[in-house]
């Protein structure tokens, strides 16, 4: 019992530390490709810092704060499903389709908050947000089934043991094809271009967060932390072969070495999105709906199709 | 007397009593008791289950033969609970004894298709229902109520085709008997043996139950009569129709799979893992997900758009049923029993908005969250359910059909489910964000919150919705139960699939942490203080209530746009140009043909003669 | 360089308008100059003889000679000449009065509402003249324009309390 | 809820830090803006970002003039802003006018109607001017000098003499419904189309 929660625990505290650092890393890039000198890396935590520290913080009403509350909830609820390495609390219970609906949830209780402001540009960027999410869905629930049959087992744990001794799921043609869809949706799952039409800056004002100041945005930022953490070792653990190091004597060492080798995928996958995001302008919404509908929808189609052969 | 005869005929007799008592207060208690004593006989009667219970009722040449068993009793249990909160909730919308009588009518119609246990009481009772509903929509809307009328009439011809085809093989319409004959068959075809019914009979019959039964369902392309027969009736009544009516057909289909499946199933060969005729079902869900679901996000009335919303979750049924494992057919029950809960409780509260309103269409609507606090909390359950988060009924119902599904190497139908699942989320949140939240018209202002009988009906289905939610156990038992071997397997808490595990407790109690460690960040903050709706950023304008800051009218305009063109084809339109044709055809033959000149009916006479002549006669 | 082509759309013009005067200033200029109360046939001869664009309708304040002149700019992509169409009405605000071209040309309707609410010309016939335009409510009701007789400079001292540190006449400073 | 004084240092540290700047371009200063923002003089190097919504915002800059119907919008926005907020006047005109001394639409002394932490003179400043100026605010904002905030609650009745003395009695309410009746027109006719 104990052990389970000091396990929960580190989980939380290490999401959030690597997902931090993860945002200052993306800003980073993004000025190094500017030619910027950027900010450091440690930036979001001062960010986060100042805005709980507020002096103060306006409501629109219970589920405004609730909203935002549930959003973090639920995300500290995702990353506990997601295997990380071979400390994992729930891991057991990490199954494809539950974790691809937990990863979706905080969305909700965001849009939840943003709504029941009754800002206009809100109203638009969840409208927006929403519709993305649905263009992702088909090339995702593609690329899901795909894992599930090309493994014949919906459990995530699982599913990285069996990289372990076969080789990454990407070495195998119908998972490429899957991985190449599942990347091209974490790009809308990040908000990053070009895809971020629902919280286009200069024109709706951030769209759903255009209300939220103070410790609401504060609490979002951490949400917004752990998610991005949430979704890369998702991604690393399914398509990139996870992480179970058993070389060392000590179990201590294997764990530090899983960590490492995690770390340096979720860089990786979040290294590529950033590029992407960097370089592209940005799709309306009807484009990226018609955009998602057909290339990842057909390469993850095939993909699917391909495993079950 | 026995209790299955009171589970039937006690809402019927209630009906009517209701109905003669022409007295308010009175009848309202009388309807109550009506909906409350097969409840509590269902209940009762869960312990002899096991051993099965069976009434008959000597009706002239045949009798009515009513028996219980695990499967139906499920569905009777849906039947029950569903019906007794939509008819608790009557009391306060309904506004004459006509709509007593009609509503108790069709449940217990409904419980009479449940519980009967050869095919002509089900067909009886089938009409029964079916008749009820239609009085029920033709006292709002006439137009509507017809379009109902003629596709079920269309379903229930094909149903006693198939029927008089079944009897005049096997010359029986007992269950048990019928279902010993088509082993048979199933075996001879096997063994290329001859059998009874040829494959194109049998092929004939399927055709014409999938017509039947798919009509009652919804089921896509047959689901045009749905909309707007939902929508045009008493809107507590309607979580009776779509809750439970609907389930008629799905019961149609599992019997359809109980009766003839295996002789099906060898006859028609399997496609991948799946039956070929499975496969339609299956295949035509899908399609009914997907449809169902975009005209739902598309809609301008809250009526409708749950109306459009229950087809969708009805093609998860189907495709689960479709699917035809055992698991799959587990999946889509619990799934019937899901959809019972969540949107007989989203028509409960449909109608207490329209109830308190008066207002349909979303452009009126705005802001109630603040005026009906309990039934927001009550649609927040609603929501969270239907779009699927853990730890509600709804995730664990879709989490065991996606499993199903998936684990069948079925990709086309589990890319259709999950983009369902989506389009879920998307509807769901127009809804709140039209309806609960935004800016309130001011003649809003005094809207109170429901009234106690219609709290206490959405409370015991909200309630319903959280504790089959957390312990999803108490189903699986039960479907277990029904198939006699353990096909999803777990405790209490724990769904086991073998190749996926599902643990609502650990959910629940990770979800609650996660909240609180939230809670407690935001509580460390500077204390709020709450601002009016003008008090929004909008580019630094000052705006005043005399605005519209939400975006009631054409939510989802951009998909719309981006799916103009399939929105273009339109079945029912179709349907009505159909109708069109045959109108003229009639015509052409009254003019033509039976003009009702005695010299041209001569002249038949003289040509039919002539052909028996040279046929030899 | 010749003017022919200017020549020719002035001749052209001038025939077809007597009433008017008319004359070419440069290269793709000319410019007419006719009586106010025939401003709408004329405008739609332009029209007819392709001038297809209004790109402004300025005013002039001659307060010497108490009149205020209109300055209708056309555009003709054919000919690739601008036209200026010059009318004098009084100056006095109730007869300065002018009917509208928005019909003929609908931009117009924008451009008159400018003039009229920094010049104080009423265009009869375009219903929009009151809609919120560039001055804010207290600026209107002061009577804020740019006719020359308006003292721009005590309304600004009243408006914003500076401190009476100016000459009072304009010509000691330049703008 | 909790005596943050002891973590006041961090705090004020990461106030500094983060500035998160009002994208909101009040005058002819905003082309100094892009200059800052880009390779140049890179002021994300500081954490200062623009940011469109004033709900999460810190820093205001007032560049250039303000008009009138400008300034409107200027409360409005200030007002949304969660406390501590700073305000860093950019330009010459925000303090006397500049060159637009005698027009009647550029607010003379923006002091008058909101409190001011740092400003700018010069027409225009050149992008190491503000650079500089933006050095002086994080000075102020970590010896807690910048207190503007404060001072808008504490003499709110000053500001508000001003701001209504120029606009007039519930200008708000006035600004909002001044167009109401040309819009509900304009609906009407899409209505009939």
């Amino acid at each position: 019992m104990i052990e389970i929660a000091l396990k929960a625990l580190f989980i939380l505290i290490y999401a959030t530390f690597i997902g931090f650092m993860f945002m200052g890393m993306i800003r980073i890039v993004t000025a190094r490709i500017h030619r910027r000198v950027g900010p450091p890396i440690y930036q979001p935590i001062l960010d986060t810092i100042k805005l709980l520290s507020k002096k103060s913080n306006i409501t629109h009403g219970l589920i405004y704060d609730f909203g935002v509350i549930y959003a973090l909830g639920a995300t500290i609820l995702a990353i506990m499903f997601i295997p990380l390495g071979n400390i994992g609390v729930l891991r057991a219970y990490g199954d494809l389709v539950l974790i691809t609906f937990l990863l979706e949830i905080p969305m909700l209780g965001i849009m939840f908050a943003a709504m029941s402001s009754g800002n206009p540009y809100a109203g638009i960027g969840a409208q927006r947000a929403l519709l993305t999410m649905l263009a992702i869905q088909v090339p995702l629930g593609f690329a899901i089934v795909a894992l599930a049959e090309y493994y014949g087992t919906f459990s995530t744990y699982e599913i990285v043991m069996a990289q372990q001794s076969m080789g990454w799921s990407i070495t195998a043609l119908p998972l490429l094809f899957a991985a190449i869809a599942y990347d091209l949706v974490l790009q809308a799952m990040f908000g990053k271009e070009p895809f971020d039409i629902m919280i286009a800056p200069g024109e709706i004002s951030l769209g759903p967060m255009v209300e939220f100041g103070g410790k609401h945005m504060g609490i979002l930022q951490i949400q917004h932390a752990i998610a991005l953490f949430g979704e890369t070792l998702f991604f690393s653990n399914i398509f990139l072969g996870g992480a179970a190091i058993t070389i060392f004597g000590s179990s201590i060492l294997n764990t530090i070495a899983t960590l490492v080798v995690l770390l340096i995928k979720q860089t990786a996958v979040l290294l590529v999105a950033t590029f992407m995001g960097a370089i592209f302008p940005r799709f309306t919404i009807d484009q990226a709906t018609r955009f998602y509908w057909k290339w990842p929808t057909i390469i993850a189609a095939l993909g699917a199709i391909l495993a079950t052969l | 007397m026995n209790e299955l005869a009171i589970i039937v005929f006690a809402p019927l007799l209630a009906g009517a009593l209701a109905w003669l008592i022409e007295v308010k207060g009175i009848r309202e208690i009388i309807g109550v008791i009506g909906a409350v004593l097969p409840l509590g006989l269902t209940a009762l009667l869960y312990q002899k289950t096991s051993e099965g219970l069976n009434f008959a009722v000597n009706v002239g040449s045949f009798n009515l033969t009513f028996g219980l068993n695990h499967l139906n009793w499920f569905f009777v249990a849906i039947g029950t609970l569903v019906g007794f909160s939509a008819i608790l909730a009557m009391v306060s919308t309904a506004k004459n004894s006509y709509e007593w009588l009609f509503a108790l009518m069709s449940l217990s119609g409904v419980l009479g298709v449940f519980l009967a246990s050869d095919l002509m009481t089900f067909f009886i009772f089938w009409e029964i229902m079916t008749f009820a509903s239609f009085m029920m929509v033709l006292h709002y809307n006439r137009a509507a109520s017809l379009k109902y009328f003629l596709l079920s009439v269309f379903g229930a011809y094909a149903m006693l085709i198939a029927l008089g085809i079944i009897y005049a093989k096997l010359g029986t319409f007992d269950f048990g008997a019928i279902q010993q004959a088509m082993y048979q068959e199933a075996y001879a075809t096997a063994f290329g043996g001859e059998t009874i019914m040829s494959k194109s009979e049998s092929a004939l019959i399927y055709i014409l139950f999938l017509i039947a039964f798919g009509v009652k369902a919804g089921m896509f392309p047959l689901h045009v009569w749905a909309p707007d027969a939902y929508s045009e009736t008493n809107q507590s009544y309607t979580a009776l129709f779509s809750g439970v009516l609907s389930k008629a057909g799905v019961y149609g289909f599992v019997l359809l799979y109980v009766l003839m499946g295996t002789r099906l199933a060898i006859e028609f060969g399997a496609f991948r893992s799946a039956t070929k005729f499975g496969y339609v079902i299956a295949f035509l869900g899908g399609l009914t997900i997907i449809v169902g679901g975009l005209l739902a996000a598309l809609q301008e009335d809250i009526r409708k758009l749950f109306a459009y919303s229950s087809i969708s979750q009805l093609g998860y049924i189907l495709v689960g049923i479709g699917v035809g494992t055992a698991l799959s057919i587990q999946a889509a029950l619990f799934h019937a029993l899901s959809h019972a809960l969540f949107k007989g409780l989203f028509f409960l509260i449909v109608a207490t908005i329209v109830y308190r309103t008066g207002k349909t269409t979303f452009a009126d609507m705005g802001g109630l969250a603040e005026k009906m606090p309990l039934t927001f909390a009550m649609a927040f359950v609603a929501i969270l359910s239907l779009a699927g988060i853990p730890p509600l009924v709804g995730f664990a119902s879709k989490w065991v059909l996606f499993e199903a599904v998936i684990s069948q190497n079925l990709p086309i139908l589990g890319g259709m489910v999950f983009f369902g699942s989506a389009i879920g989320f998307v509807y769901l949140i127009r809804f709140v964000y039209a309806v609960w939240f935004g800016q309130r018209p001011t003649d809003l202002d005094e809207t109170k919150d429901a009234p106690l009988p219609m709290a206490i009906a959405m409370a015991i289905l909200a309630l319903f919705n959280v504790i089959l939610g957390i312990a999803p156990g108490l189903v699986a038992k039960e479907l277990n139960k029904i198939f006699g071997k353990e096909v999803i397997g777990g405790d209490l808490f724990i769904l086991d699939l073998g190749f996926g595990k599902y643990n609502a407790l650990a959910v629940t109690i990770y979800l609650v942490v996660g909240i609180i460690i939230a809670g407690i960040i935001y509580f460390l903050g500077a204390k709020v203080r709450k601002v009016p709706v003008t008090d929004t950023y909008q580019s630094a304008n000052p705006v005043t209530m005399e605005y519209n800051l939400t975006i009631r009218r054409n939510f989802f305009l951009p998909l719309k746009e981006t799916l103009a063109f399939w929105l273009r084809i339109s079945f029912d339109r179709l349907y009505r140009t159909i109708g069109t044709w045959v109108e003229d055809l009639a015509e052409v033959m009254r003019t033509y043909i039976y003009n009702g000149n005695t010299q041209s009916y001569a002249w038949y006479l003289v040509i039919l003669l002539l052909i028996l002549a040279l046929w030899g006669v | 360089m010749t003017l022919e082509k200017e020549e020719n759309v002035v001749r052209q013009i001038l025939e077809k308008a007597p009433y008017a005067e008319g004359k070419v200033r440069r290269a793709r200029r000319i410019e007419f100059h006719i009586p106010a109360e025939r401003i709408r046939e004329f405008l739609t001869l332009l029209k007819e003889s392709n001038f297809e664009t209004m790109m402004q309708i300025t005013a002039v304040d001659w307060i010497k000679d108490g009149e205020i002149e209109l300055v209708y700019q056309m555009w003709s992509y054919t000919h690739a000449v601008h036209a200026f169409v010059k009318t004098r009405i009084p100056r006095e605000v109730e007869k300065a009065k002018v009917p509208s071209v928005k019909d003929i040309y609908p931009v117009a309707e924008t451009y008159e509402r400018d003039a009229h609410e920094f010049y104080k010309v009423y265009f009869e016939g375009n219903e929009k003249l009151e809609m919120p335009w560039i001055l804010e409510d207290e600026d209107r009701e002061a009577g804020v324009c740019h006719r020359k007789d308006f003292d721009m400079l005590s309304y600004v001292k009243r408006k914003y309390k500076i401190l009476d540190r100016f000459e009072e006449d304009k010509e000691d400073y330049v703008i | 809820m909790v005596d943050w004084r002891l973590y006041e240092p961090l705090i004020n540290f990461a106030r500094k830090r983060s500035m998160w700047i009002v994208a909101f371009c009040t005058g002819c200063g905003g082309i100094e803006m892009p200059p800052l923002a880009t390779s140049r003089y890179d002021f994300e190097r500081f954490g200062i970002m623009p940011n469109p919504a004033p709900r999460m915002a810190d820093l205001f800059l007032i560049t250039g003039y303000v008009t009138p119907k400008t300034l409107k919008r200027i409360i409005i926005t200030y007002e949304m802003q969660p406390d501590p907020k700073y305000v860093l006047a950019h330009g010459s005109c925000p303090l006397n006018g500049g060159v637009y001394w005698d027009g009647y639409n550029a607010i003379k002394h923006l002091d008058k109607y909101l409190p001011i932490d740092v400003a700018i003179a010069g027409c225009m400043p050149r992008p190491e001017a503000v650079m500089d100026g933006i050095q002086k605010m994080m000075e102020l904002i970590e010896t807690g000098k910048a207190d503007g905030w404060k001072r808008y609650k504490e003499n709110y009745e000053y500001y508000k003499k001003n701001q209504d003395e120029l606009f007039g009695e519930g200008w708000r309410e006035k600004t909002a419904r001044r167009w109401i009746p040309w819009l509900m027109d304009k609906k009407k006719e899409v209505r009939e189309e």
